[in-house]
Formats: structure tokens, sequence, C-alpha cells
């Protein structure tokens, strides 16, 4: 495969960092269509059913905004401590993204029971269903981003696919990470704050 | 009925009709001469131009003139189009689907579709509809019409088959109560989607007395086939004696149920 | 090619294979099962159309009790098998034989690489298309039977019907799934894996058309899949985005929040589905634009205009999805806004049609059977295109919408059109796939009889249209104004019949050439891409050197040339 | 100079990193004024446009990237406007 990269790259682009921009377009109107929706139906609807916002949990997720970005800058220091040839740098930097992808989760979970304790649930009203497909969505997002990460940890470590001098899937892993760090500071004033 | 139809389009029964036909021929008659200058141009090529001894292609020089030549079916084409939506299709599109008719001027009704039947619900002589809930829909009250409601006393409610008075226009608050069905009267030439949750205004104005068929054209289910109903068209005084014949008659027949329905309650 | 590589096995080499070319014949082989399975779900509703309510004779009594009983077709089963017909020809049946099949194979051929971008990526993309397929069969063994909502699945008929529409929208997410992935490959192939020398406009037009078809397709289906996604949660969790309140189904209230849009549904579909429309034209496109070079031997008219025409129709096509929802009780005054878009969207394909014809003059046509399917195109294009305008223009689709003028319109563009350049495109190449040829007379005979029953089957949509004919209709003949018009639904499906039929010649003649078609040399249309500048068939890897490219992609009767094809890899 | 070079990387991300934490504390202290609706929106999608552009930018590194992938990404979001706006005249208001 690499070869095949080798042999031609007309515009000096690997192929995988094209493909995976490619693919985060995609994301893009995944994510943009469902949120469109969530917009259009917002203004639109006769009885959206938008929850007091008190019963929001605006605190956590406020807390899980930071906890994202934090992970996002340490995935990134991550990139840049392996370029260097700083591993155990990389490995905590690595580690600290994927705990961090955790704590996001465990806040989430934390939040679906506060949720669904208050009565808003997926049927309760548009606003629920849209708040649990969104987040839910987002979630599957992160945990498909922590898989990507521990693969990237692990053979950053072993240092054959990915290493000082071929950075690339570990590039590749940081771009999803935070095209899902993104997705998150859109949803977070669409959904909590307005 | 069954003259109303044949091999073109039916017959012309609503004041809008003359015009949608005569913009039907026209889109046809310009797609049949685009069509056959076109087939010619294309005949003349393949014969020749075919491959035989002695003809060899010829290998195009490029002009700028030559290319612009190509851009003459599009400019054609395009004025053309220009012209069609613009200048002539938008007036009539407004006509149709934008400038309704008032509702005391015309007859107003609404009608509410659900899988496979048309529910016809006139206001009656105070032009208000009662008021309606989907929880009092029972099979004799097929779109919910509240009795305790004084502006309901005087409506009428009829399934599928329904009068109208020639001479005004029909205004027509279109809805559904389950999926989406398409009102269609192909001599009215007017169509409409029936769409849950909305309420569209259509109007039409008849030309001809007759009965017309109603249709549904959008797939509503299994039904969908035989989904009809079907408009008369009657004159102003047969369209009143039919409306107050069947007003009464509902009226002795709800009295007759309510009669029933105290005898069968058993003594306590 | 590397030495410790060990010879690959069987399943590797024919089933789960890395190689463009063999994914490539995996997608046309099955698309072209998926098609004829299509196909003769519309001539049991055909006969059902034609004759109704008689038992439907041979087939009849193998039919199950629920779909036929005693023969008969029922309601039900019509509605599912119009919705499967729809939805195993667009997804199943033409995009993957455009896209999928010529694409995968033809594609890294013409730009001069040896594979696709991403090898594994384009097996799974194959394997997760296949996957949908049997999915979307497998709804037949719902209880219930399959889909029954069209291949639209308008809300909210497909969030009320049975547990088969939740098996199509599973379905869909395959092959959405499947078509985003090979989108992907595509795009990064084409970008980056061009030879030396080929530079962006020296791309055949397949190229090209390959391209815009990937961006549409990498564009608009994640969209349809948000939809489907909604429509999925609607069904099995019982949200309701496209559920109002107060619906009554059965005349049973609906205990739902309700809150929803119906047409909010329409518009995430036709999102993606108008550009669907020009995923399954434009690579038939391509393939016309490459036999007409080769079959007129003279460069193509307006090279630059074609392409330019593509890029922008691509562009335009995101722009005029609600024309399919004038009456659907969206806002008049986006209907004005989308007939306007619509409208300019047949410029560049008027462009592109006329570019095309304009080749044919001062050519010298050699008719040889790729060419009569390329030139079978252009006027059933044209039929096609040209129909499309009273659709598009506001007023006339008021009384022609959801009429049979509208299945007329779309046959004679996919099926007259795009299906026509597709079986072209299988003859034209198939001397690449096999090194074999398949037999001419008998293309000839398929083409001219595939032609003429084709017509016959969908030009009388047209008069039925006219005549006010419903689309979908389990029954015509209950309606009066259907009555008329009646006798031409026997003719139609005795087309359809004949079609059918006629496609036995192609089938055979498809697998005897084959194994038994006379054996050609490298290059036997004297063609200048760069496909034939590789052994046919092709060996892994494809190009025994690396190709340069030093001129265009159809310089065909160059003068001062000993021959009238100049290839694009010549150095003189 | 490899890692003059990624020391002065770090020291942006760090900076993008506080401007990330400003922002967000930002939105979320906006949100409590209880501003009218239009100026609420506007402000809490601009300030989350900013957020997004700071990410790309600089963690996914689209300021040193070429015009192809920088296109690759507006050309979706172009195309999510062209959805979005007639939808939303349609249903939304």
């Amino acid at each position: 495969m690499s070869s095949l990269e080798a042999t031609q790259n007309q515009t000096g682009i690997p192929n995988g960092k094209l493909g995976m921009w490619l693919f985060l377009a995609s994301e893009v109107m995944l994510f943009g269509g469902l949120l469109s929706s969530y917009v259009i139906l917002r203004t639109g609807s006769p009885n959206f059913g938008m929850p007091a916002r008190e019963l929001l949990g605006v605190p956590w997720a406020t807390l899980n905004t930071f906890v994202l970005i934090t992970s996002s800058v340490s995935m990134v220091l991550a990139l840049s401590a392996m370029q260097d040839g700083r591993i155990p740098a990389f490995r905590n930097f690595m580690l600290l993204t994927i705990t961090l992808g955790f704590v996001f989760l465990g806040i989430k979970s934390y939040e679906y029971w506060h949720k669904i304790s208050e009565g808003i649930t997926i049927t309760s009203s548009l606003f629920g269903s849209f708040y649990f497909t969104l987040t839910g969505l987002h979630a599957l997002h992160v945990i498909g981003g922590i898989v990507f990460n521990i693969y990237v940890l692990v053979q950053g470590l072993k240092g054959k696919i990915i290493n000082p001098d071929h950075p690339d899937r570990l590039e590749y892993a940081g771009l999803y990470w935070h095209f899902v760090d993104v997705v998150w500071v859109f949803l977070f004033p669409l959904i909590y704050l307005i | 009925m069954t003259g109303n139809y044949g091999w073109g389009l039916p017959i012309e029964a609503s004041t809008f009709a003359h015009e949608m036909d005569s913009s039907l021929i026209l889109v046809h008659i310009s797609m049949v001469v685009i069509f056959v200058l076109w087939g010619l141009f294309f005949a003349y090529c393949l014969v020749r131009y075919r491959s035989r001894p002695g003809h060899n292609a010829v290998y195009p020089h490029h002009s700028a003139k030559h290319a612009l030549g190509s851009f003459v079916p599009d400019v054609i084409v395009l004025a053309f189009e220009i012209w069609l939506i613009f200048i002539f299709g938008m007036p009539i599109w407004a006509h149709i689907k934008d400038s309704f008719p008032k509702p005391e001027d015309s007859t107003h009704i609404r009608i509410t579709a659900q899988q496979f039947a048309w529910n016809v619900h006139y206001p009656g002589p105070d032009g208000k509809f009662g008021r309606t809930d989907p929880s009092l829909v029972d099979s004799t009250n097929p779109i919910g019409l509240d009795p305790k409601d004084p502006a309901s006393a005087d409506d009428l409610v009829v399934v599928n088959d329904f009068h109208v008075p020639l001479g005004k226009p029909i205004l027509v608050d279109l809805t559904s109560q389950d999926v989406i069905h398409s009102f269609f009267v192909p001599e009215f030439r007017i169509k409409q989607d029936a769409v849950p949750g909305m309420m569209i205004p259509v109007w039409v104005e008849p030309t001809l007395k007759g009965q017309f068929e109603l249709v549904c054209s959008q797939l509503c289910g299994v039904g969908h086939y035989r989904m009809i109903g079907h408009v008369k068209v009657d004159s102003p005084e047969e369209y009143r004696a039919w409306y107050n014949g069947l007003k009464q008659t509902q009226q002795e027949a709800q009295v007759k149920a309510a009669a029933a329905a105290v005898a069968a309650q058993p003594w306590e | 090619m590397n030495s410790t590589h060990h010879e690959p096995t069987f399943v590797q080499r024919y089933i789960f294979s890395l190689d463009h070319k063999v994914i490539g014949l995996q997608y046309m082989i099955t698309s072209m099962i998926f098609l004829l399975v299509g196909f003769s779900f519309m001539l049991i509703m055909r006969w059902q159309l034609a004759f109704p309510g008689h038992p439907i004779p041979v087939i009849g009594h193998w039919l199950p009790g629920w779909i036929a009983p005693g023969g008969v077709l029922v309601p039900d089963a019509y509605n599912m098998l119009g919705a499967m017909h729809g939805t195993i020809m667009i997804f199943l049946g033409v995009v993957p034989l455009g896209v999928g099949a010529f694409g995968n194979y033809v594609l890294p051929l013409q730009i001069g690489a040896p594979d696709m971008a991403f090898p594994r990526l384009n097996m799974m993309s194959y394997w997760v298309y296949f996957m949908g397929g049997i999915v979307m069969l497998g709804s037949f063994l719902c209880p219930g039977g399959p889909a029954q909502s069209g291949w639209t699945s308008y809300a909210p008929l497909s969030v009320i019907a049975g547990s088969g529409q939740t098996v199509w929208i599973i379905g869909m997410i395959f092959l959405i799934t499947s078509s985003l992935f090979g989108s992907i490959n595509f795009l990064v192939t084409a970008i980056n894996m061009r030879a030396p020398g080929l530079t962006w406009f020296r791309l055949p037009v397949f190229v090209w058309a390959q391209v815009v078809t990937a961006i549409l397709l990498l564009i608009a289906f994640p969209v349809l899949e948000a939809g489907s996604i909604l429509q999925l949660l609607d069904r099995v969790a019982g949200t309701s985005f496209f559920i109002p309140a107060g619906l009554i189904i059965d005349g049973v209230p609906m205990t739902r929040a309700g809150g929803g849009s119906v047409l909010l549904w329409q518009h995430l579909f036709w999102f993606l589905a108008h550009p669907e429309v020009y995923v399954l034209i434009l690579p038939a496109m391509g393939i016309v634009a490459e036999i007409l070079a080769n079959g007129t031997r003279k460069p193509l008219f307006g090279y630059k205009e074609i392409v330019g025409s593509m890029i922008f129709i691509g562009l335009l096509s995101f722009f005029v999805w609600a024309h399919h929802m004038f009456l659907s009780g969206m806002k008049s005054s986006l209907a004005k806004g989308f007939t306007t878009t619509t409208m300019i969207i047949s410029v560049p394909s008027v462009a592109i049609l006329t570019c095309l014809i304009l080749s044919l003059m001062g050519g010298s046509i050699r008719y040889r059977s790729p060419m009569l399917y390329a030139l079978g195109f252009l006027p059933m294009f044209g039929i096609g295109g040209l129909t499309g305008l009273p659709l598009g223009f506001t007023v006339t689709d008021i009384y022609l919408h959801d009429t049979y003028y509208v299945i007329g319109h779309f046959h004679y563009v996919v099926v007259t059109g795009s299906l026509i350049a597709l079986m072209g495109g299988v003859v034209y190449w198939f001397p690449k796939f096999y090194g074999r040829r398949m037999n001419e007379c008998w293309n000839k005979i398929h083409f001219w009889l595939t032609i003429i029953f084709m017509n016959g089957i969908f030009f009388p949509m047209f008069i039925q249209g006219i005549a006010g004919v419903q689309r979908r209709l389990y029954d015509p003949t209950i309606q009066l104004h259907n009555v008329i018009v009646q006798p031409t639904n026997i003719f139609m499906s005795a087309s359809a019949l004949c079609l059918m039929l006629t496609q036995s010649i192609f089938v055979v003649n498809f697998f005897y050439s084959m194994f038994k078609g006379e054996k050609t040399e490298e290059n036997p249309w004297q063609a200048t891409t760069l496909e034939w500048a590789c052994p046919s068939p092709p060996p892994h890897g494809n190009f025994t050197s690396l190709p340069t490219v030093y001129r265009g992609p159809y310089e065909y009767s160059v003068p001062g040339r000993s021959t009238d094809w100049w290839p694009q890899n010549a150095s003189n | 100079m490899k890692n003059e070079h990624s020391k002065a990387m770090i020291k942006t991300y760090l900076a993008v990193f506080g401007a990330l934490a400003v922002l967000t504390a930002l939105t979320v202290m906006v949100s409590t004024l209880h501003l009218p609706r239009v100026p609420a929106v506007a402000l809490a999608v601009l300030i989350a446009l900013v957020k997004a552009s700071l990410i790309t930018a600089f963690f996914m590194h689209m300021k040193s990237e070429g015009r192809l992938i920088a296109g690759i990404f507006l050309a979706s979001l172009f195309f999510l406007l062209v959805l979005i706006i007639p939808v939303i005249i349609d249903i939304g208001f």
C-alpha cells in the first residue's frame, strides 16, 4: 500500500489524509443534516417541548465541554511529542486523551440518567428525541474515537506502523478526535444554551 | 361521466382548466419541435458521416466561433424557458396556488382525508366550522366533530360523495388525519397533497354541471387505488335542496340513535 | 509484487479480492442480477395492471399465498413489489453498475493507476453493498412482507407500515455506507493517483463523470443517512420527528408526543434523491462520450464544455430537489425558486447533449455494437430530458404530478438512457474484462429489440399521464378516468415481457463470450485512452510499466499520422 | 531546529486551548443574560463558529494545509447551507 503511495501522488497530500478529510466532509453533512432538522423543528414545530433551563444540566454539559477541549489539546500534544520522538510524553498525552474520552462518556451517562429521572426521555417530546439522538450519535462517535485512539497508542508504542518518521495514522486519529470535538462545540450551545 | 374522458386530456370543467391545457399543449408542441429538428439533424449526421471507403474523419481545429455555435441551442432553450416560466407560467401558478377567493364569496369546505376516504365538512349557514378533536373520532363521527360546540350545530359531514353549487368558487381547506393523500380531480386540473398536521387551502371554480371523480394521487397504503370520491356540481337550487335534505336525514338518524341508546340502557 | 507473497488462494482472488478489477466485476455481475430481479418484480405488477384480478399465468401458482392467493396478486403485495422494484433498480441495480462496476474497473485504468487508493476499503464497499442487497431481499421474510411505502418511503405511511420497512431502512443504511466508502475511494484515487502528465483536462470524460458522481454521493448520502436515522427512531423508538400531533390511524388516536413535520422527511429524502438522479445519468453520459469519440474517430466536440457542464450539473443538483415537492404543501414562494433553478439545470444537460451530437459532425462513424448503444442513448435521453420540462414547470406539474407521465419521464432517463448506455459500456469494455469479444451480430439484434420494446413500455406512459392516470394504482380500472386508456396497459405489459425475453440474448451472449468468445488483441477498438495501454485482461497491478501521458484523451484522426488514433501514452 | 519549531507549536496549542476555555465560559455566561432570542442565537452560533475555526485551523492543522483540503471542508459547509436555508424557510417559520 505504501509502495503505491510512493509511486504516484499528484497532490503531495497522503491518500490517508485526503480520505480522512473527505470522510469528515461526509460527517459534516450527517451531523449537519441532523442539526438542521433540530433547528428547523425547534423553530417551526407547534409543540417542540423545550424543557425548563434548570432541567438541562448546563453545569455538567459545560464541564463536559472542558473535558473534550482538554482531550483535544492533549491529542495534538501527543502528535507533537511523537513527531519529536518523545515517546513517553506521547504515551502520557494519549493516555490522558483516552481517559478524558471515558470521563466524557461517564458524565454523559450520568446526564442521561438524570434526564430520564426528570421525565425527559426519547419519546417524551421532540426535544427529548433530538437530545438523545444527537448526543447519542455523538457519543457513538466518541466511542469510535476512543477505539481509534487506543489502536494508535498501542501502535505508537510498538513503533512499527506509527513512529516518529511515520506519524500519519496518529495524525488521522487526531483529525477524527478533533472533529468529534467540533461537533460537540456546536451541540453544546444549540442544545443547552438557547 | 365516462364521456368526460378519452385518449387525450379529460374535458375542461373549471375556470383555469383551459389555461392549464393551453400550457400543456404549448409545452408539448415546443418539445415536439425541438425533438424533430434535433432528430433530423441527428439522422442527417448518421447518414452523412457514416464510415465508408474514401471518407475520413476531420480533425477539428478549434476556433472560438465554432465553440460559440454550440451554445446556440442552449441560448434558445434558456430564452424559451425564461419566457415560459416567468412571463407565461408564474401568473398562472399564482392564480391557481396563491390567489384564493374570499371564504364568504365561495363554497368553503374542509376536506379531511383518511385511509381510504374523503371526509367533507361543510360549515353550514353560519360559515363557521365546528371544533374537531381527534379523541372524539369514531365510526359515526369520522372527523371528531365536537357536538357541544355551538358552531357545529349546523355543520354537515359527508363521506366521499359530496355536492357543490355551480357559479361560485369552491375553497377547500385540505388536511389529512393519518398519512399523506393527494386531492386530484382530473376534469378540474387541480391537485394538491393533503398532509397530516397541515391545513392547505385549494380552490377551484367549476364551470360544468355533472359528477366528477375525486381520486387520491399519492400512495397512501393498501387501499390507495380505491380511494375515490365524487364531486357533484349542481345548480345552486339543487345544491341547497341536497344540503337541507341530507342535514335533515342526518339529524333524524341522530335522534333515532340517541333514542336507541337510551332504550338499550339497562334500568338501574 | 513482493516476492515473499504466496500465490493467492481462490477465495482471496475471486471472493475477498482487493483487486479493483475483480471488485468491479463482482459489482457488475451482482448489479445485473439485481436488475433482473427488480425487472421480474415489475413483470408481476405489469400482469396485474394489464389484467387486474386475473391469476398470473405460469408463475402464479408458485408464488406464496400472502403475495398471490390463487395466483391473483393482492394489493399489499403490489405495493411491496412496487417499493422493492424502485429500491432495487436504483440503489442495487443502476448505481452499482454505473459507479461500482465501471467506476471500479475502468477509472484506475483510465488514470494509469495500479489500483484504487484504498483496496481494503474498496472490498468492504462491495461486501457492505452485497449485505445491503441481502437485507433488502431478506425483508421478504419479514412478517407482513417487505417495505410497501414506495421507494420514497414518505412518512407517516412508512412509520406506520409493517416491520419490513425497518429492514428497508437498515438495508438503506448499508447501501449508503457502501456508497460513502466507494466515493471516498474514487475521489482520492482520481485526485492523487493520476499517471504523470495526466492533468485534469487530459482526463477522459468518463473519469470526470465518476469524480462528479462521487462528490454527489459523498455530500448527499449522509443527509439521507440522517433522515434514515430519524425515520428508524420514529419506527422503533416511538419518537415523532416526522409525526405531527393528533393523528388517527385506523380510527385509533396515535399516542405520541407529536410536533414533527411530514415535509421534513421529503426535504431530507429529495436532497439526496435528486442528486441521485444525476448519479444515475452521469456515468452513462461518460460512457457515451467515450464510445462516441471512439466510434466517430474524431475528438469530442467541446470537451471543456462537456466537463464544465458536468461540474455545473453536479453543483446545481443540490439546488433543485424541491421540484419534487411543488404540490406537497411546501410554500408557494419556494416553488417559484425551485422551478427557476430547475430551469437553469436544464441548460448544462442540453449543452452536453448538443456537444455529443455535434461530435458526430465530421466524423467517420463506425456502426459497431457499442456505438449503437451510445447512439441509441442520445434520442432516448432527449425524450427523457424534454419530458422533464412539463414536470419541472410548476403550472403543468399541477396536472402531471404523480401521474404515469412522471414514470414515463424518469424511465426514459434511467432505462432507455442510462441502462442502454451501461449496456453499451459492457459491450465496449468486455474485451478489456475478458480478452474476448461479445458476439457482434447478437449484440445488434439485442440492441434493436431492446430499444423497440423499451419504447413500447415507456411511451404509452405519456398517453396515460395525459389522461390523468395516477401512479401506484393496484387496479387502475376501477377509476373511470383510467378505463379508456386501459388497453395501453396490455400493450406495455406485452412489451415488458418481450423485453425480458430479449435480455436473455444479452445474458447468454455475455456468459458464452466470457469463455468461448472470439479472442481479441489488446486494443480492439483502436482507442486512445489509457485503459487500452495495458494487457487485456490486465494483470494484478495493471500496467507493466507506469504510463506517462502526453496528450488529451481523444486524439483521433490527427492529420499527418499513419494511424487514426494517437494513444495518450504514446511518446510520439 | 526541529525542537524549536515544535516548542513554538506547543505554545500555540496552549494558547488556543486557553482561548477555547475562555470562549466556552463566555458562551455560558452570555446565555445567562437572557438576551432576546435572535441576538442570543446569533451570538451562540458565532462563538461556536469561532471555536470550531480555532480547532480546525490549529489542532487539525487546516492553516498549514493546502487549498484542496480547506476546499473540501468548506464545500461541505456550503452544501449544508444549501440544505438548511430552503428547509428553514419552508418549515421553520
